[in-house]
């Protein structure tokens, strides 16, 4: 049956469903829903729950509980996640599976708190130091978030890497129905061999680590992270096409900004204008080639890339075009979000 | 004759990347004997540090997890609460603990984490090539204090021990000096107490051992220990600061 | 004179550091001052045999390279 | 069909809760909603609002920048928001605390005195369900018997206030219904 | 007269020489020389130098004494980068200018300590929260970045913003002759009206300030940052062209790599391939034109981005090249370095 | 009739936005009142915190810096040592200051760094909305520790003035609470005395208050006022604990 | 009778608290119960005039809304 | 001309400061020249090295994999580098500390006593500074003035040393130029 749920509860309550037995976190708005729901929830399931003393500890432990073995996650916004970065690079490097919710707020700095994806180069092309990736996911609804993170767990621990859930307020703090899966046996989760639990002793010993002295070692570690990316990309690449069949204008949008974007699109068709919407529902990987084959299209004219930032994900998209179309950009920053009516003003002059 | 002194079992045969004289070698083995003599092999994990103690997943026969710099009392928070009933330690350096990873030390002793940190206390970055520590003694020379540690330009050393000890979480804190065989058979005891404290789940523990970085301060090693006997134990002063069995006693 | 005890050191094992001949109280051991092994080390030999098997040396050492039997 | 409203008031009010009866009632009807509360430091003794949008597709933009619907339950959230509203749309004015008159004359208003008809309904606390009444009344969004049920059913655990809580709404529901 | 000096020791000199009274930093591989070096220079000057507790405490001790007016600076290497990527949001936000030396290893992780160019991502894209840039160089030489040191508070204090200086273990350790340019006057840098110096009473009351909780308010910061980094583009832009004009062959690369790069180029034309170097000084403002006009040279046949990284600057080269040619990638990672026959020999293969 | 009580110069006019009854209203007046007093108008930097004093910019009539959550102590290192002639105050929350800044103020204090730190300790996240802070007192409510604060689930409350009290940089260090007039007389005293430290270039002084945050604790601003006398002065005792000149005395 | 003291009120300044209520030794203080300032705060008002200047009031008002002579 | 050289040995041996009196040669000479140091936790007691390479206009790479020139001043270091030697170039062994030949025939090879010229020379510790005489006496790279002004030029602070180290020099040089 569908429930009426905040979007940062439902995560919560997916997140257990899926598997997640020790969440560490730090206060932070837009996203506390989270911690506050699992501070309850997880002990009822014989499960962790710590408000760590900062971001940086929050990382720190969940690397300490993910290399043990455990489903663990965390969830923070903007500045606490700049603050994670060196953690997730570590996380990264010594190939550790996990779950990091990042609620966008708008940025630099203190910025404010309200929705924003100006996060987006922090979160694809890594913030951390290194050459790494994670897989980032951008859900539209809650019930979409609900799903993502019902499943990031078994995504996380099969290409062991860190999955990252990438929301923003509006979707941490909207109320809307969602289905809540079965909770998941973690009987029936694959052992992880390679977890430190104590129990090694000589050549069974386990040991968790990112540090490769040796270049050509930490090259080949590089390597094997790459293949990894390449598997996903094969594997867990998902989109969205919503009137891309015909369409003269493409816009691309993920996240909240996908949902205006389509309402955006309706009301550009009921203008008589060919709009559709393509929608990265993985931000890592990037639906680069479904972006080239439709660019590719002798119907569509132009991109739109629409985002909450000043200009991001378009990179992205451009990268996919690889000049077959133009790619315009059409943005609000700060925490301000624009309405349909404002992509639809936007295209319209931008058709002309 | 019988051997009445060999390596343990719970060290590997891999030799130890320390500097001559270096006591790193003799914190670990005294950890590793204490391992053994509780009687938890196959039922520990280890956190390493990042300082010269980097390599330690190299030595200890047992699993462990190298951490970035700081961070390992919030590593081993995680790991001892996956596994509620495994022998976790962390083995940390004085910028490790008492710089970088100063929140996490306190809130894990704060939270009376259930875990047993060692804490090697050589007043000196060993492992990036000598520059001052938040031990390093007033006067003490260092790369980033060439002239000499002094106060305006260099604050005051913390003492760790003395910190922790104020919390209500902690067990048990001791610290202990890697100078000569009788202080480091009396260091050997601690560090045995504090552990037997973790398997009796009493809460936090964290055994600091003044110990030497010849090569950073320029010593022979000999020298090196006789420092730490005459200098270190002045600004450190060895005993233990906290055994709640005692208070309660 | 009767052996009470024997101290073995590991050669290569041994970093030549010297703590172990400051902490024996019978003055059993030395660093040589010709033998390196293959680190290049001058390493601690037994020069005397009047070892109690006190265990200092191996108290001291950092390297874990000795070995007592008593 | 596509309904947007705002409700604003101080945060006291039940202004959120109010919000979330209509994301209920929704349900119960069977339709999409999405209800999205205002955050941020505001929340410090001042004004707090959500939009509710329900829709019989799933609803695309939860933001509402132009409500057909605005609930207003204090004066400055009002005048924060009454430019808003679509032209043809309505505002329920919380009267009792609201002394002014809406100076728009493209929009439809209901003026309710909440307060005295909660006090009516025999508990001071069902203000926000009285405007509920008037918001269901007004609109015909949904059938009132959904709405009572659900009402019912959210009160299940604290049977004692159902009446009032039902009366309030009645109450709501038939001074805008005149 | 020319002097033979270590490049760390080099870029601390010309730091203070530059104006620089004040260093906050931790110690970390490859860059202690320069906190060393300052320990006992800056004092000599009048200067702070306090070794931080933290690289998190080091950045937001630069975040006070540049807000209060000092030319202040810091350096670490990558972990500790990424552990400062919440302190730069805050500078880039609060608009402050600083100067930051990232002398990057290895990575993820501990990864190594060897050089590295795998933190371009995160220097010039944002490794940090929210929409923000700096002013990003990757000096060649050690006199290239002495140069760059020595007007790097200049730059600074022009834009507001932090200037980035992106090196490796190799310009760090490198000893070279460098002429050391003459000690700059600070009487003579403009005066900071903004800056606290504690002097505000009533309406002359400053405020360093990142937060703004009107998404208005916070969207026009946004926008002002971004017109100022349109003027970066303007003014700052540097890059080098070595062989270009009759190329077929174009490579990028910066930092260390471009000096091995310049050697491959060589030792092609010797080859009979006509290879140039497209170097970029500036990799924020990033040469994006330079390339485009390059692409467009109907001699240039194929471009290749070499870097000590899985490929990053390459999406630059790729949005600049914007599909009017192939590029291709060359890169080492993990601390590894290539040699100039290896470029030469990919090349070979490439042009096959 | 002369006037006895208004307000302050060194407070701007603009209305603070905390909630009815809060004391960090009082002790922004108490500041600036001892500001005023010690005469220092037009050289002070004040630096702000992250929480509910996020604004304090708007109300101090000095010039401010706003810095990152928990490192007001860094960045006032930064200024102070930019203008080392300049009063530099801190003004933090105890998730500021006690979880998130632990190390910034450990160091600082270490340091002996010449600032001085107003410690509003109101045992809860004010500003995001009712969390668990370091200083909860065990069986308080938070909505991370839903059923009551708990040893094994939260482990304890930190006293953050007996800790720094063991270093040697502080010069100053003292507790007091905004519950009632004699005791807000008292803070003011501790606060002023604070600030002549640093006049005198003494070192570091931190004032802790315990203060109400009525609208997380669920109480009405006078029920607020006497938990903290009741409740709050058992967990951290009002006093002074650490004064450089009494001790050479 | 005597006028000792006074205290003033900034009607608008004013949370309608309580803390200078319950701090008054003299139980002048009261908070309205009918008049709310613009913020909508019953705000605090003089009720008696046995005022006695003792700035008690004053120390506890968060808002600074209090001005005592005497 | 381009000129590479690696320098490896133990910490102690001042190979380091071997290749930085190189380096200093080089400008004394107007050459161009990068000197890099190994860096890294190879230094705790382990081998140590650096590369040098000396040029008349810029240095394109100073990452040196094949040497001109190899300078081994212990057992290890020639073992780890001999085989990177460019055919035809020199290796220059410290036979002091090892015993061993080079088994390489393609290669050039200078034996030097270096400890024994030290003590010849009266200082144990000049024995880089033999080697160096070797290297130029070898390589003939720079004038043999140039070396020894810079040489004194470099002990400006500690004169008594100089004789010494001129002495090293000329000792290390005869042996390899002959
Ligand atoms: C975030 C981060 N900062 C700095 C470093 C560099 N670093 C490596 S070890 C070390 C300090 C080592 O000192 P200590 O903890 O005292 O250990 P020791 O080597 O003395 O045993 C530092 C600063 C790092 N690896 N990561
Ligand atoms: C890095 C970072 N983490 C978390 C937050 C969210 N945050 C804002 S205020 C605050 C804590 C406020 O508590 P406290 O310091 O006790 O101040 P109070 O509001 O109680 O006065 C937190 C966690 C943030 N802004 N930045
Ligand atoms: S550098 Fe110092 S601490 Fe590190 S191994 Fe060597 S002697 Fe030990
Ligand atoms: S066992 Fe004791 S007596 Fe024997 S060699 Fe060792 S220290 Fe000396
Ligand atoms: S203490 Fe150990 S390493 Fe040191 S000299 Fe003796 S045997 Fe060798
Ligand atoms: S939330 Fe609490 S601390 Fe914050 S202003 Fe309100 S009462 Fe004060
Ligand atoms: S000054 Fe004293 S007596 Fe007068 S109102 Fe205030 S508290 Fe009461
Ligand atoms: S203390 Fe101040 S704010 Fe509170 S009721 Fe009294 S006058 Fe009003
Ligand atoms: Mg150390
Ligand atoms: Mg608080």
């Amino acid at each position: 049956m569908k429930k009426l749920m905040k979007g940062n509860e439902a995560i919560a309550e997916a997140a257990v469903r899926g598997g997640c037995r020790a969440f560490f976190g730090y206060p932070i708005t837009p996203q506390n829903e989270i911690p506050e729901y699992l501070s309850k929830r997880l002990p009822e399931v014989g499960g962790c729950f710590i408000q760590a003393e900062s971001e940086v500890a929050a990382i720190n432990m969940v690397y300490g509980a993910a290399g043990s073995g455990a489903r663990a996650m965390t969830s923070s916004s903007s500045p606490g996640i700049s603050l994670k970065q060196e953690g997730i690079s570590y996380i990264c490097g010594a190939e550790l599976p996990c779950v990091i919710v990042n609620m966008v707020r708008g940025g630099p700095g203190l910025g404010g708190i309200q929705p924003a994806q100006s996060d987006y180069f922090q979160a694809v092309k890594g913030g951390g130091h290194g050459d790494y990736h994670m897989l980032v996911y951008g859900p539209n609804t809650v019930q979409e978030a609900v799903d993502i993170m019902y499943d990031a767990f078994d995504k996380a621990d099969k290409y062991r890497l860190p999955v990252m859930i990438l929301g923003d307020g509006m979707i941490g703090q909207i109320m809307e129905a969602v289905e809540l899966p079965e909770m998941k046996d973690p009987a029936t989760f694959p052992k992880k061999e390679w977890a430190t639990d104590g129990t090694g002793v000589g050549t069974s010993r386990r040991i968790i680590n990112s540090l490769y002295i040796e270049p050509d070692v930490l090259e080949k570690v590089n390597h094997r992270l790459f293949d990894r990316y390449k598997e996903l990309e094969e594997n867990e690449l998902r989109y969205e096409e919503y009137l891309v069949e015909d369409a003269e204008i493409v816009i691309v949008a993920y996240g909240t900004v996908a949902r205006i974007s389509k309402s955006a699109a309706n009301a550009l068709r009921e203008k008589g204008i060919k709009a559709g919407l393509l929608r990265p529902v993985t931000l890592y990987p990037f639906p680069a080639k479904a972006i080239a084959k439709v660019a590719a299209e002798a119907n569509v004219k132009k991109f739109v890339a629409v985002e909450l930032s000043m200009g991001q994900m378009i990179e992205d998209v451009k990268l996919a075009v690889n000049g077959a179309k133009p790619v315009e950009f059409y943005g609000r920053t700060g925490g301000n979000v624009m309405t349909p009516e404002d992509i639809v003003e936007f295209v319209e002059k931008e058709v002309k | 004759m019988a051997t009445v002194f060999k390596k343990t079992k719970m060290l590997t045969d891999v030799p130890f990347h320390y500097c001559p004289g270096c006591t790193h070698g003799i914190a670990h083995r005294l950890v590793a004997e204490c391992l053994e003599e509780i009687g938890c092999e196959g039922n520990v994990v280890g956190i390493a540090p990042v300082g010269c103690a980097v390599f330690a997943y190299n030595y200890f026969n047992v699993d462990i997890q190298e951490v970035a710099h700081g961070r390992a009392p919030a590593a081993a928070t995680g790991v001892k609460r996956t596994h509620p009933d495994t022998i976790v330690f962390a083995y940390q350096g004085d910028g490790d603990l008492a710089s970088i990873g100063t929140a996490e030390i306190v809130h894990a002793a704060a939270r009376g984490e259930n875990i047993t940190v060692i804490f090697i206390n050589n007043a000196i970055y060993g492992m990036t090539g000598g520059q001052m520590a938040p031990t390093t003694l007033i006067g003490q020379k260092s790369t980033t204090s060439q002239q000499g540690r002094t106060v305006p330009l260099n604050g005051n050393p913390i003492k760790v021990c003395e910190m922790l000890a104020t919390l209500d979480g902690p067990a048990y804190i001791a610290r202990a000096a890697l100078c000569d065989p009788a202080n480091v058979a009396k260091a050997k005891k601690a560090i045995k107490r504090g552990f037997e404290m973790q398997m009796q789940k009493k809460g936090f523990s964290l055994i600091e051992l003044l110990s030497t970085c010849p090569t950073n301060w320029g010593m022979t090693p000999v020298q090196a220990t006789e420092y730490v006997k005459e200098n270190m134990t002045k600004q450190f002063p060895l005993g233990v600061f906290k055994d709640i069995d005692k208070e309660s006693k | 004179m009767i052996v009470l005890a024997k101290v073995t050191i590991a050669k290569d094992t041994c970093k030549g550091c010297g703590l172990c001949v400051n902490a024996c109280p019978k003055n059993v051991l030395k660093l040589s001052e010709t033998e390196t092994n293959k680190n290049g080390y001058f390493v601690a030999e037994v020069v005397s045999d009047g070892c109690i098997g006190c265990t200092s040396c191996a108290l001291m050492c950092p390297d874990v390279a000795i070995t007592v039997e008593r | 069909m596509e309904e947007k409203i705002i409700i604003a008031g101080f945060g006291g009010q039940g202004v959120l809760s109010l919000g979330q009866f209509i994301a209920y009632a929704a349900i119960a009807d069977g339709k999409e909603v999405t209800w999205l509360p205002s955050y941020g430091p505001e929340m410090r003794g001042g004004t707090s609002n959500c939009s509710v949008v329900v829709c019989d597709k799933q609803v695309a933009s939860p933001i509402v920048a132009h409500p057909d619907c605005l609930i207003a339950m204090n004066k400055p959230s009002l005048y924060k928001f009454s430019d808003k509203v679509k032209a043809g749309g309505t505002i329920i004015v919380n009267s009792s605390l609201i002394p002014d008159k809406v100076e728009r004359t493209d929009v439809n208003v209901v003026y309710i005195d909440a307060a005295s008809l909660a006090m009516e309904a025999g508990n001071a606390r069902t203000a926000n369900i009285v405007v509920l009444g008037a918001y269901i009344g007004m609109s015909k969004l949904f059938p009132k018997e959904t709405v009572k049920k659900m009402i019912e059913a959210k009160f299940a655990n604290k049977p004692k206030v159902i009446p009032a809580n039902l009366k309030a709404f009645e109450l709501g529901y038939a001074t805008a219904a005149k």
